[in-house]
């Protein structure tokens, strides 16, 4: 059986001092991807930033989360003043990499070739997420936590990040994702929040 | 020319090293004014001329290969 | 692959500086900004040149207390806005050693070339010559001190919508002994008397400062990203 | 009259204008620089009362009066980007500053040369010193705006509007400064040169202040030759000229 | 429906305070910054009270400048941050108006607010009881003039990144005259003479003010959105 | 024949020192519902300031626009302090009221009935932008520029939208939005920016 990455159990989340979700459980597990569902303001943010271990204060219950995880919120993480080259060399959490064909064949995959010495802030909205994206070509970690990573992304660029995603499930490692559109990927698992609201 | 020997010159009185500063500090900054601006435009045109040598270089090749199709 | 924690530091180090480096507007322009700070002094006060000599220990260091509180105000400013703060809180390296990275970044760039160019503005302000190495290094460990209070303070405030002016203004009170010590220093030194033991007093701050600081700088991190 | 403007607004005409204008000038103003310099620094007599250091006068008073002017040259310019639209005027917007700030640091590096011999002093805070500390300042907002934006064509503009705002101001900071000095009971500190100049001297001290004005539009047409090149690097009508 | 000029006017002015009501700590804070600084002179120039006294009007005129300058760096951030200059500068009422708008009500809050409570802060430094009427005025027409020199410098530098430093090398050579009344007006009536010239020339400095800078403001921030 | 309300003709549109478009030109007539589209970094957002007059430098050709017009970008234009009702009494482009009903029943067509009071800042990232979009249901402006309207919005409240948008178009309005999800509403005109690309 394939090992338990995340695990929550019987958890309460609270912001502020409204409680948003109450008893939500569930188990991820290598190779699982699982889509978080819920209309707006039902708590998907909240409750991915307390799986990362942002928030600790809201959290009620019982959460065992694996070392090994990547976190994309809606900020994407990246300096404006640095090209998109230099931003990645630091990509999340901690990794760091000097290997500039590693970066730029990273840069490629999201569709930036060209931009490498571009700095952020001369990118337009959608370009400055895939560079946010590029990270996942780089990472080694297991979890992934995305959250709405198809915001702003055009039609190739959702087709090239969900065939990402597989890919990364299909390896052995595990993606949790929201977002409100629909997507082609198989094997997906879901999650509606709506059912926990408190 | 009003001072009599060139150790006069660079004396001035003891004021010599002020004036001397002053002259040779503005005179580096005129050079800083003209030469910089001066080799940047060289090398910006120097770096135009290269480009259009390799665009025609390039039109020629191209040319002759369609040349050579034909 | 998760890098050793040298390395970590030291890219962390090289993304500051190299953002930093990439517009020298931002180191040139706070010391134009002390140069602009100290002629408002000349014109508030009178141009006695005299008086001006007396008071210039005393101005110089206030105005520089004054600028590097409100460039350390921002410290984590740009890190929390566009999700790097998330990042580092997540990474398993020490929140604490990779926000001294930063704390220490900020420093050089900011302290460390206020005190090289500070014998300048002393000349303008007619400080007898014999003060200014004095000056030099007060000031030099003075804004180490300086940039780490700012730092626990900017830790506490960067996500706070509302009232942060109100939380750094606790920055100026932990502040004075740093004042106190640098001013007496300098002032010593103008006068002809030996500074050594105020000097020492602002390194033992400075020491104190940057064992302490860390836990404080962190803790602070991890609160505001609750918020 | 319109028409010149009109020409003078084309990029093109431009760039043939200013490498046919920098070719004139440069050995003109070369020669009337060691010309002045020589005449002040080896010929003309020394001042009665302050001896030799007053030799620093030719290039002080010159590098002084013209980063003044080149202030409302500078605001000129900015009208005619911002009510004129007239693009070369946004490419002299960006050279001027840095030449103005250059000749402003000449006059006050060589001043405070001077004031160590004359007065004893590095620095005082005289009236008219002071006034062109803030003129520094002022031509250094311009240059630091300018490099802070991306976008050159809003570069310029927003220089043209504060360049604007500070030619409005400059005639009331020189006559607040005045004001403040007098108001403080100056020291025994005067210029000297109050007087009358005797035409030894002045005769020198008139060619270079002609010399420093050739310097100024030289080194302003330098730099927006340069700035065509690099805005223009993919047009047409630049790669024709060059090759 | 589009509204008529004045009810538009109106409902920015009752926006902008609203916001700056919801977060007291803003109008306070610099208050108390103001006050601290303050405290700090006598830490860096020594106790002697007939030293501050005759240097009062001075290091009061300069921190108030200072504080002005570091408050209204931020007048058009948050309109520029969260989308509400572009909804200004689309709307057919005048920028140059609805800017002035909130440059007023800025000016409302922290300068006036300032210029009524600083007969505390002058208190502190033994400056003359004659002196303070004068010094109230001086510092609401001249907090008045600071605001709009401000005003202007923030409107061309809100769409850069870091444009703190910025802000203050634009604007503070501009300051200079607004400087030199204050402090002249404060000093003539602490030594018991009279000083409504100089008051008269920060009134017209404040009135050239209010009627060239809208269009500066406006101009600075239709270029800021092109950026 | 219905009257032109936006009109570019061979439009060159520039960034810095780049050409982003060239020759753009189109009519936007009352009643008509444009979707822009294009591949991420190919000028949607660029274009759509220039048209509603925020950008002119980079702007060379004829652009004719209607007075009566409405701007939604990717900032909401709002005040993260003042609560959702405080906001929409100014609520956008010159148009105040001072009608709590109407803003009220306006909030409740985008799904925040019981939010009326809560600070803009205690929103999750879809609540805030149907705030912004609230606005649209205030608004009397006859033609809509809407940049990424769908952004962050769940299922329902993009049917909603697309709702709205189509009755303002079928009551003589115009609108004009980017998005790079497919939509469902009927009788809509596409423009696709990537055959402009200079
Ligand atoms: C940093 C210090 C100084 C600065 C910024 C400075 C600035 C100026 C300026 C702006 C002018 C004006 C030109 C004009 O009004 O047309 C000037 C003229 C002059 N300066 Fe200086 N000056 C400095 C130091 C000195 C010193 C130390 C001396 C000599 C003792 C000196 C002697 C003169 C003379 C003789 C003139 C020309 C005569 C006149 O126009 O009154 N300056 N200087
Ligand atoms: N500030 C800037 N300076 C220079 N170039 C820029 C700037 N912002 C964007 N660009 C460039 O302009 C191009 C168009 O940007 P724009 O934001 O209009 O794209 P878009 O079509 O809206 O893309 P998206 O779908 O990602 O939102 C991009 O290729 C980008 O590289
Ligand atoms: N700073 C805050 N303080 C108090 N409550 C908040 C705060 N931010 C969000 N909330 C509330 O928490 C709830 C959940 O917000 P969250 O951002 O997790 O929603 P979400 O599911 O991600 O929504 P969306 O689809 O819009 O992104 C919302 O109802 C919101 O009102
Ligand atoms: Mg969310
Ligand atoms: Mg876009």
């Amino acid at each position: 059986m394939p090992a338990d990455l995340l695990k929550l159990e019987s958890v309460d989340l609270d912001r502020g001092v409204r409680r948003l979700l109450s008893g939500v459980s569930f188990v991820v597990r290598e190779g699982d991807c699982w889509q978080m569902l819920g209309s707006n303001g039902s708590g998907k943010t909240s409750l991915m930033r307390a799986i990362a271990g942002l928030t600790r204060l809201g959290l009620q219950g019982d959460r065992v989360c694996t070392e090994s995880v990547i976190y994309q919120g809606h900020l994407p993480g990246l300096k404006s003043l640095l090209s998109c080259r230099e931003n990645l060399r630091w990509h999340g959490s901690g990794r760091v990499t000097d290997d500039f064909q590693k970066i730029d064949v990273a840069l490629a995959r999201v569709g930036l070739q060209g931009y490498e010495e571009t700095e952020i802030c001369q990118l337009s909205a959608g370009q400055q997420r895939r560079v946010g994206l590029a990270r996942l070509w780089l990472s080694e970690a297991q979890l992934w936590l995305l959250d709405e990573p198809f915001t702003a992304i055009d039609v190739d660029g959702t087709a090239m990040l969900e065939a990402q995603i597989q890919r990364h499930c299909e390896a052995g490692g595990a993606v949790v994702f929201t977002s409100h559109q629909p997507t082609r990927m198989a094997a997906l698992k879901m999650l509606d929040l709506n059912q926990y609201a408190a | 020319m009003y001072f009599e020997t060139w150790s006069a010159v660079w004396q001035m009185d003891g004021h010599g090293p002020y004036v001397w500063a002053a002259y040779s500090l503005t005179a580096f900054v005129i050079f800083l004014l003209i030469a910089s601006p001066w080799f940047r435009a060289r090398q910006l045109t120097q770096a135009l001329r290269d480009d259009a040598h390799r665009r025609a270089a390039k039109a020629s090749l191209t040319g002759e290969n369609h040349a050579s199709e034909a | 692959m998760l890098p050793e924690l040298g390395t970590f530091l030291r890219f962390q180090a090289q993304r500051h500086l190299q953002a930093a480096l990439r517009r020298p507007g931002d180191i040139v322009g706070p010391l134009i900004f002390f140069l602009m700070v100290v002629t408002l002094f000349p014109l508030g006060l009178g141009p006695d040149p005299a008086v001006l000599a007396a008071l210039s220990p005393g101005i110089l260091w206030v105005v520089a207390l004054l600028s590097s509180l409100v460039v350390s105000g921002r410290l984590f400013q740009s890190d929390y806005e566009d999700g790097t703060l998330e990042q580092l809180a997540l990474s398993p390296h020490p929140l604490a050693l990779s926000a001294m990275v930063e704390v220490f970044c900020h420093w050089l760039l900011s302290g460390m070339s206020l005190a090289l160019v500070s014998p300048v503005f002393a000349g303008l302000l007619n400080m007898p010559t014999q003060a200014m190495p004095v000056l030099m290094s007060s000031l030099a460990l003075g804004t180490l001190c300086l940039s780490l209070i700012g730092a626990v303070a900017a830790s506490l405030t960067v996500a706070l919508r509302r009232g942060g002016v109100l939380l750094s203004l606790l920055s100026i009170p932990l502040t004075v002994p740093v004042l106190i010590f640098g001013t007496a220093a300098v002032r010593e030194a103008a006068l002809g008397y030996d500074p050594t033991s105020w000097l020492a007093l602002l390194g033992a701050l400075a020491a104190g400062g940057c064992v302490l600081a860390p836990f404080a700088i962190a803790a602070g991190l991890r609160i505001s990203l609750e918020a | 009259m319109w028409s010149i403007v009109h020409k003078m607004g084309s990029p093109p005409w431009f760039y043939r204008f200013a490498n046919r204008a920098i070719a004139w000038l440069l050995p003109i103003v070369l020669l009337a620089l060691v010309v002045g310099s020589i005449w002040g620094l080896l010929i003309a007599p020394p001042d009665y009362r302050q001896g030799n250091s007053y030799r620093i006068i030719f290039i002080h008073v010159p590098a002084a009066v013209v980063a003044l002017a080149g202030y409302y040259v500078m605001a000129t310019a900015g009208l005619m980007s911002l009510v004129w639209k007239i693009k070369m005027a946004d490419t002299a917007m960006r050279a001027l500053a840095p030449v103005g700030a250059a000749l402003t640091f000449i006059a006050l590096v060589t001043g405070s040369i001077w004031g160590k011999p004359t007065w004893g002093a590095w620095w005082v805070w005289d009236a008219r010193i002071t006034s062109m500390l803030i003129l520094f300042f002022l031509y250094l907002g311009v240059m630091a705006l300018s490099e802070a934006f991306d976008n050159k064509a809003a570069a310029a503009k927003a220089c043209a509007v504060l360049s604007l705002v500070g030619t409005v101001n400059i005639p009331i900071i020189y006559k607040s400064v005045d004001w403040w000095y007098s108001l403080h009971q100056p020291a025994s500190i005067k210029f000297t040169g109050e007087s009358a100049i005797d035409t030894s001297m002045l005769y020198p001290l008139l060619l270079m202040i002609l010399a420093f004005y050739g310097l100024f539009a030289l080194s302003v047409l330098l730099r927006m030759r340069t700035e065509l090149l690099l805005t223009y690097r993919q047009s047409a009508w630049l790669n024709a000229e060059v090759s």
